[in-house]
């Protein structure tokens, strides 16, 4: 498996539907191998990226190439896809196998490859004891696994995912998530993949690509993308809770608001430290530091708790500060109360800086 | 506190009401449903079954002849025609008006220009009666000044094509017309059922590699059932009642070859003035509607399948 | 490894291209046209046939289009054709149709939306059984209900009355309809039903204030259904009224059924596109409605 | 008051003639004729008719064949007795032939008003036809049938046939009492003796139906005035049809013996039925509405009104006291007949309507198909042996 | 407050659909101002008895009581009661103000206090400017407020939520979240909360009644839920990623299973410690210590790294321990890498030991 190589290139593409330009001048590289996740809102042109690339709908301009051939015209069907649906879009009435083979009976492959090809399938999916089943009788878990099985039976390159969890219980997803993962280790195909979904991003993604108003924001393994937004939308979008934004202003050194002044001495730049800017911090909630990491560094602050959340395994404590209000992360045995007043510490190397009218990564 | 202790509340609403009076306001609002069905249907169904053992002429009379009615009508060699014909029309407009309807819905589902154009001009003989139909259509197919006249005008002097003089073919001169009037509201409705699904479908068969036919035919179709089933139903109530058509346009000629079982009825009770006769016609025609409708009603409202 | 450059430049580059003759379009847009003249053919040759004298008529093509276009057929098939005695044409029916169409439509939407209505959202013991009598009796021929329908209009006193056909008519509509209504209040959101009872309305003041503002478009089907079903009724017309209340459509009956030497085909024809027209002007103003409305409820069920 | 009058009299010689009783009945009562006419013919209008006087709304009076069609709405209490203004005004002298008035009599009681007689047996003839084919105008059935072929030849149709069976319906009553004369007519048609229709008389019969058969086969109209508008253009030879198709000739301005002939009886048995139209009148509650009744049933019978209608609708006034020399060659020649007593009760009176339908039902398909003259007959003989 | 008196009491509740017995035997009791949610698997009669409890389903059998009156046939409206859709069943027709007025002209409230009470609810929820607008115009959130307001103007006692955020996005279900929470702290009314979303359950209720197949296996405050299901349903059912489950013995003072032998001295019996006993033992992922928590104690085994799933706050990490899958909670910085043999160690203190066959907890 060779990284480098780019099983799918989009180039400068263009899609307008009539008057609406849902993507423009979108440029995005995908590696052989590679599971790709684009993330985004709701409306941002992530089904109409992936709907192009699998060639179901025509493009306005620009280029399309899997694995270095130009598909830009090609029909679906030849450009070594498989796709999988939000719906499953299983054929209600055919059984499990008519599901699997019916795209290769279509293209003529002879009787014994098909069944070859679906017995393994079954095998890799599991699903042999379904074969005779119609999708009806299926559970959501078992329907997306045929689906994944009727892309895995054509022997294709690439795999389109367009949010094939978002229908199922949180339960589901978490099982089905873990089992995508294991699948693409073990086909090592390239996959493009579809969510608004960041726990399904982070967990699945080799890179995630951010996407907002049918541009790409950033384009990042997970890692970048949490520790290093490069930007406020970024920023705000992933992580759960939300990261903690300030407005405020750096002034040599420091970053400084409302009753808040924090060293940054440990920042990383981009570029040079700027003097003086006016500026926003984000700092996730599991970065403001509490008890005892809070004593050891500098920058600390007083807050008051106002709401705190129980999720069993952590805690999530909403707290106000001065003017602002503060997201905080706590251990799941943690014993604070609304009401209760604690101290935090601000650790600014793990923090980030966005230009405050560009919204860009200082 | 426990219930025990509020005796008042407990007692004000702890009994079960009575079944008949809960939903009160809703039996008021369905009693014209009730009427219609129990008095009219059951009940008008009820009396002309009964009074097909009669000998009733002009006037309904309880005067019971037993099965003579019945016997007579299936020595009958019209009623015999009649049903024929309603079967050859039956399955031919079953058949095609679901075809028909069904492709030119698919056709105008394939994002075309003028859609709405061509749907009105499909839909529109739906609002035309059959009377009108059926005069229209016996002038078009009238062999001296209709299409065979004119086309023999036009030089082709051995063109043949009078199916309303054609007592082996004049079913299907019908069949024509019931078609140009019935198809369009089938294709409505197939169109509002290709509307309805999903549009992942499509997709995933453009994946797949199968063509658009090969989608139609294996995976749409199989799809729409319940859209097909709705229009069985309309259809097939239809063509029972096939009556209007046949008197415009052929008025059962020429001799009785495109008589149906609905003009048997209406010609029996009041041409010929043999109530019982016609009551008879009526009880088998109503007879086989409830053989081919019960199971499918009961399937279809009656099932506990949805409460 | 990336394709090198050239590569990249060349070959193909955006939009599809598409030709306006493809194979696919020919086959498309042939097969419609060609059904277009099917549907189309009868339309024209009543319109042709009533716009022409009845020399021209004799000539013999019934398809070509008319030398001299007179309206004297219209004119005469409105205002001036005779049944019996009398010889004032279409004119009178088409006020008795009024008459009858606006009180038949109106009651049988009404007692049928209410019926669909307590079918989708009250149901009580018995209620489907009623309801599957009601669908069975849509298969009912009408003839076969004349005689019992006359002694029962007898019984209530209402035989010969305007009121005793608007009866007959919302029961003959009442299968159909309340099929329409049944299955779109069930397609709507159970919720809302519910969120309005625990509001405290009532089984009237939600089927006012709820379902009814949220049911356009499944009333609009049924107003069309109805309209051309009762204006195009003739079985009814005829029998359930009198001469002074004849509808349209027996009006029409008599002008082409009274054969007074030979066939005026051209007023006949006109006669019948007069009759047609209130249906015909209803589809060609509401037919995109009328397509979304079945889309809306009647399809599903 | 306003009388509403249901009748089935739409074409253009018979509006003519209801507007004649209308005139009398507004001119010489205080009451409004409401013309309440339904066009298509008895079977579209009967049913009409009958359920508006079952559902009680009954009209003031209608048009009904007399005969049994109305025996059973007699029985019921629904019609008005006339007997006793028919005994003031001495109907059953005026009356010719007074078998009309039978047919109005149930029980001694008498019920409706006839109007008018009808005859179905003629046989219209096109001299342009027969001169076209070189043969000269026949003078009875069997020479139409022997100067068929020449006909043929010259490319014209032998026998003009409406695709309707009430048509077939006439031609064949019309074929059988010219075969089989009066006694053999009456064994079956009012006897019902089956045997008879079974055997070898009304075999001739059958065949004399199958040749018509054969003759009318190129004849595809569909309406009964079409076919003798063939007969008056010189496209077919002739024509079986009651005699209001004289109306047509008129209308074309044909003159009989010149343009065309008339051969009553088919020229062979000078017999013809008297058929005709009745009016009754249904049981209403409201008194003035019942006092009008008897007098526009006066008004019908008066000798103004009578001739004044017939000329009209072309039909034979049911009074013998009339002068009607207005008449032209062939209804004289049907009063001829009439007056020499060459009648017999029409089938109206003699055959229920079911029995009719059936006939008529048979004979449509006989027509319309290759069925053996054989087989026909036997159908025939199985409906006369169940007719009651 | 007085949170020992009932508000809604459910006593031996039956509900059929024909043959389908979906509620059996259900009793509840439900105190004066308490937050109680309802939780389990689709299918398994929350909304059911939500809808009896409001008085939109017949009872086939038993009896409910709000407020101490026994309301069983007593109408929807007539019980004090408000309740919030999971589609929030706006009346698509009708203005924001109409929505919310609607029950109280229904009830023939005098004008002046529909707009005072109306006035006072779009305060409470911040939607004032929304009040001439349709629902077709409004955002999700936005929607979910009015359906909030529905009840509040009418001054009901209990509250009944089914669902009201499943049909949101993540982040907004998160915002909503806390709003809820506040809004209960604010009225300090009953409210009776369906959802399946266990995350929902454990921060906003005071006590949780999970059900199953129509009845309720544990009904606890969150805490006694997370950290001492009473059953192995109840111990599956909530914690994501799902406590580890492993078979095995308990064999004296220790659990036994397949190459792992864990002392269960600090384990709290609900009864007498059994000396030998088929047993289940339970260890929620972030119990699992790993680095120089797991030194500490005594409880170790080596496993093998299968998968990582970085979420960018905490990483889980699917390992082999001999025959068993084992998920750990890790930090978010963790570095562990798929075929890393890390030494992980067991708090069986903090785990749940579970009879075999019975499926109780001991
Ligand atoms: N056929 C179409 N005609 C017009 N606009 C469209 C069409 N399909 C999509 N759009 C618009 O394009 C934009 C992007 O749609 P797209 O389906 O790609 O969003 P998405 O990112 O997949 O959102 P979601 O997460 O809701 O699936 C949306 O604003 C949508 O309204
Ligand atoms: N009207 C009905 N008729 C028959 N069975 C029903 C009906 N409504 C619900 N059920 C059944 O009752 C059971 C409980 O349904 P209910 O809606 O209470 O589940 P739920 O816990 O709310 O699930 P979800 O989380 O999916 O909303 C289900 O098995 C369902 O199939
Ligand atoms: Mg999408
Ligand atoms: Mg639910």
């Amino acid at each position: 498996m060779n990284m480098n190589a780019n099983s799918v290139e989009v180039r400068d593409l263009d899609l307008h539907f009539g008057d609406v330009k849902v993507l423009q001048k979108l440029n995005i590289d995908i590696h052989e191998g590679e599971f790709l996740v684009l993330l985004g809102s709701s409306g941002c042109g992530k089904s109409t990226l992936l709907n192009c690339i699998a060639g179901l709908l025509d493009v306005t301009d620009g280029q399309i190439f899997i694995k270095g051939d130009n598909v830009t015209w090609a029909e679906p069907s030849d450009r070594g896809i498989g796709m999988v649906f939000q719906s499953y879009a299983l054929y209600p009435q055919m059984t499990v196998e008519g599901n699997l083979s019916f795209g290769l009976k279509n293209a003529r492959v002879p009787k014994a490859e098909i069944e070859k090809r679906v017995a393994r399938a079954a095998d890799v999916l599991q699903i042999e004891p379904l074969l005779k089943r119609k999708p009806g009788a299926l559970s959501g878990g078992q329907r997306q696994r045929v689906a994944i099985g009727r892309a895995l039976v054509r022997d294709v390159d690439v795999f389109l995912f367009d949010e094939p969890l978002s229908n199922l219980d949180a339960k589901l997803r978490t099982d089905l998530r873990v089992e995508l993962k294991r699948l693409h280790q073990q086909l090592e195909n390239t996959m493009i993949y579809v969510t608004h979904d960041q726990v399904e991003a982070m967990t699945l993604a080799d890179r995630i690509a951010i996407m907002k108003g049918g541009k790409i924001m950033q384009l990042g393994t997970p890692d970048e993308i949490y520790n290093r937004p490069q930007n406020i939308y970024v920023a705000g979008f992933i992580g759960s809770p939300a990261m903690n934004m300030i407005e405020g202003q750096i002034q040599g050194a420091e970053f400084v608001a409302d009753g808040l002044s924090l060293p940054l001495d440990g920042y990383e730049f981009i570029g040079a430290a700027p003097a003086s800017q006016a500026a926003v911090i984000g700092i996730r909630p599991e970065h403001v530091l509490t008890g005892d990491a809070a004593a050891s560094v500098a920058a600390k602050a007083e807050v008051e708790v106002q709401i705190v959340e129980k999720l069993g395994s952590d805690t999530l404590v909403h707290a106000s500060l001065g003017t602002h209000n503060l997201r905080l992360r706590m251990d799941g045995l943690s014993a604070v109360k609304a009401g209760d007043r604690i101290t935090v510490g601000f650790d600014t190397s793990r923090a980030s800086l966005f230009d405050a009218s560009s919204e860009a990564r200082l | 506190m426990s219930h025990a202790e509020n005796p008042r509340g407990a007692e004000r609403s702890a009994r079960r009401p009575r079944q008949l009076f809960r939903n009160l306001n809703a039996k008021f609002a369905s009693l014209p449903m009730i009427l219609t069905a129990l008095v009219v249907f059951v009940g008008g169904t009820a009396w002309t079954v009964a009074h097909s053992f009669t000998k009733s002429r002009l006037l309904p009379k309880w005067d019971f002849v037993g099965f003579d009615q019945y016997e007579r009508l299936w020595n009958s060699n019209r009623w015999m025609i009649s049903v024929e014909n309603l079967m050859i029309y039956g399955v031919c407009s079953l058949v095609l008006t679901m075809v028909l309807g069904f492709t030119l819905a698919a056709l105008l589902d394939r994002k075309i220009r003028f859609e709405s154009a061509f749907r009105t001009i499909f839909l529109y003989p739906f609002a035309l009666s059959f009377i009108v139909t059926g005069l229209a259509w016996q002038w078009i197919l009238n062999p001296d000044f209709g299409l065979q006249g004119v086309v023999r005008g036009w030089g082709w002097e051995s063109f043949t094509f009078d199916p309303l003089n054609n007592p082996d073919i004049v079913i299907f001169g019908v069949l024509i017309a019931g078609l140009w009037q019935g198809t369009g509201f089938v294709m409505v409705i197939m169109l509002a059922g290709l509307r309805g699904i999903d549009e992942d479908i499509w997709k995933a068969s453009r994946v797949d590699g199968i063509g658009v036919a090969k989608t139609y035919v294996r995976v749409i179709i199989p799809m729409m059932r319940p859209v097909f089933v709705t229009a069985l139903v309309i259809i097939a109530s239809g063509i029972i009642k096939l009556y209007d058509l046949v008197v415009a346009q052929t008025n059962g000629g020429p001799g009785i070859s495109s008589e149906v079982p609905a003009k048997y009825v209406i010609n029996y009770m009041f041409q010929a003035q043999n109530l019982g006769q016609g009551f008879a016609a009526s009880t088998m025609m109503l007879l086989s509607v409830i053989i081919v409708l019960v199971p499918w009603a009961y399937l279809e409202f009656g099932g506990k399948k949805r409460g | 490894m990336s394709p090198p450059k050239s590569r990249l430049l060349d070959g193909p580059r955006g939009s599809k291209p598409k030709s306006r003759f493809s194979r696919r379009n020919i086959f498309l847009y042939g097969t419609l046209l060609l059904v277009s003249v099917y549907y189309l053919l009868p339309l024209y040759v009543m319109v042709v046939t009533s716009l022409k004298g009845m020399p021209e008529i004799r000539l013999g093509n019934i398809f070509a289009p008319p030398v001299d276009i007179t309206f004297e057929p219209w004119v005469k098939a409105w205002a001036e054709a005779c049944t019996g005695i009398n010889c004032d044409g279409l004119s009178r029916g088409f006020g008795n149709s009024i008459k009858i169409l606006v009180p038949s439509v109106a009651l049988s939407i009404a007692i049928a939306s209410v019926n669909g209505y307590a079918l989708a959202n009250w149901k009580f013991k018995g209620s489907e059984v009623f309801f599957t009598i009601l669908i069975i009796g849509a298969f009912i021929p009408y003839q076969t209900m004349i005689y019992p329908i006359v002694i029962m209009l007898r019984e209530i006193k209402l035989m010969g009355s305007l009121w005793g056909l608007v009866l007959v008519h919302t029961v003959f509509g009442m299968p159909i309809l309340t099929l329409l209504f049944r299955n779109y209040f069930t397609s709507l959101p159970e919720e809302l039903f519910k969120a309005a009872r625990v509001d405290g309305a009532g089984f009237w003041g939600i089927y006012f204030r709820v379902m009814l503002p949220m049911s356009i478009p499944i009333f609009v089907v049924a107003m069309i259904l109805q309209v051309t079903g009762i204006w195009n009724d003739f079985l009814f017309g005829v029998i359930y009224t009198k001469p002074e209340t004849y509808p349209m459509t027996v009006q029409l009956n008599n002008i082409v059924n009274s054969v007074q030497g030979v066939k005026e085909y051209n007023v006949n024809m006109a006669a019948t596109l007069l009759t047609g027209l209130v249906p015909l002007i209803i589809y060609f103003v509401s037919g995109k409605l009328f397509v979304r409305g079945i889309a809306a409820g009647a399809v599903k069920g | 008051a306003d009388l509403e009058v249901t009748h089935w009299w739409t074409s253009g010689g018979e509006a003519a003639a209801v507007a004649e009783f209308a005139k009398a009945v507004d001119a010489k009562t205080s009451h409004n004729w409401i013309d309440g006419a339904i066009a298509g013919s008895g079977g579209t209008a009967r049913p009409i008719i009958i359920s508006r006087i079952l559902g009680g709304d009954p009209m003031a009076a209608t048009q009904l064949n007399h005969g049994r069609q109305a025996e059973e709405l007699i029985e019921a209490g629904l019609m008005t007795d006339l007997t006793e203004l028919a005994e003031a005004e001495g109907w059953r002298d005026i009356v010719n032939p007074s078998s009309l008035l039978d047919s109005c009599t149930f029980e001694g009681r008498i019920y409706c008003v006839p109007v008018n007689i009808h005859s179905t047996q003629w046989l219209w003839l096109s001299h342009d036809a027969f001169e076209k084919a070189g043969v000269e105008v026949p003078k009875d059935w069997f020479e139409f049938v022997s100067a068929a072929p020449a006909l043929e030849k010259a490319g014209l149709v032998p026998l003009a046939m409406g695709q309707q069976g009430w048509q077939q319906s006439i031609a064949f009553g019309a074929i059988t009492i010219s075969i089989v004369g009066v006694d053999t007519w009456r064994k079956v048609t009012v006897e019902k003796n089956a045997d008879v229709a079974a055997g070898p008389e009304y075999a001739k019969v059958f065949q004399a139906a199958a040749d018509a058969r054969e003759l009318a086969r190129e004849s595809n109209v569909q309406d009964w005035n079409l076919a003798t508008n063939m007969v008056i253009t010189g496209k077919a030879g002739g024509q079986i049809m009651g005699d209001w198709a004289q109306g047509e000739f008129a209308v074309a301005e044909q003159v009989a013996g010149q343009d065309y002939s008339c051969l009553p009886g088919l020229g062979l048995n000078q017999i013809i039925d008297t058929g005709g139209d009745a009016f009754y009148f249904p049981v209403v509650d409201d008194a003035e509405v019942k006092a009008a009744q008897l007098e526009m049933a006066s008004i019908l019978i008066s000798k103004e009104a009578q001739v004044n209608f017939n000329l009209a609708k072309g039909s034979l006034p049911v009074r013998g006291d009339i002068d009607l020399s207005a008449a032209n060659d062939c209804m004289q020649k049907g009063l001829s007949i009439l007056a020499d007593g060459g009648v017999l009760p029409n089938a109206d009176q003699t055959l229920t309507a079911d029995t009719q339908t059936q006939i008529q039902d048979l004979l449509a398909e006989f027509w319309a198909s290759d069925m053996p003259a054989a087989d026909a007959q036997a159908s025939y003989a199985a409906i006369i042996a169940d007719a009651d």
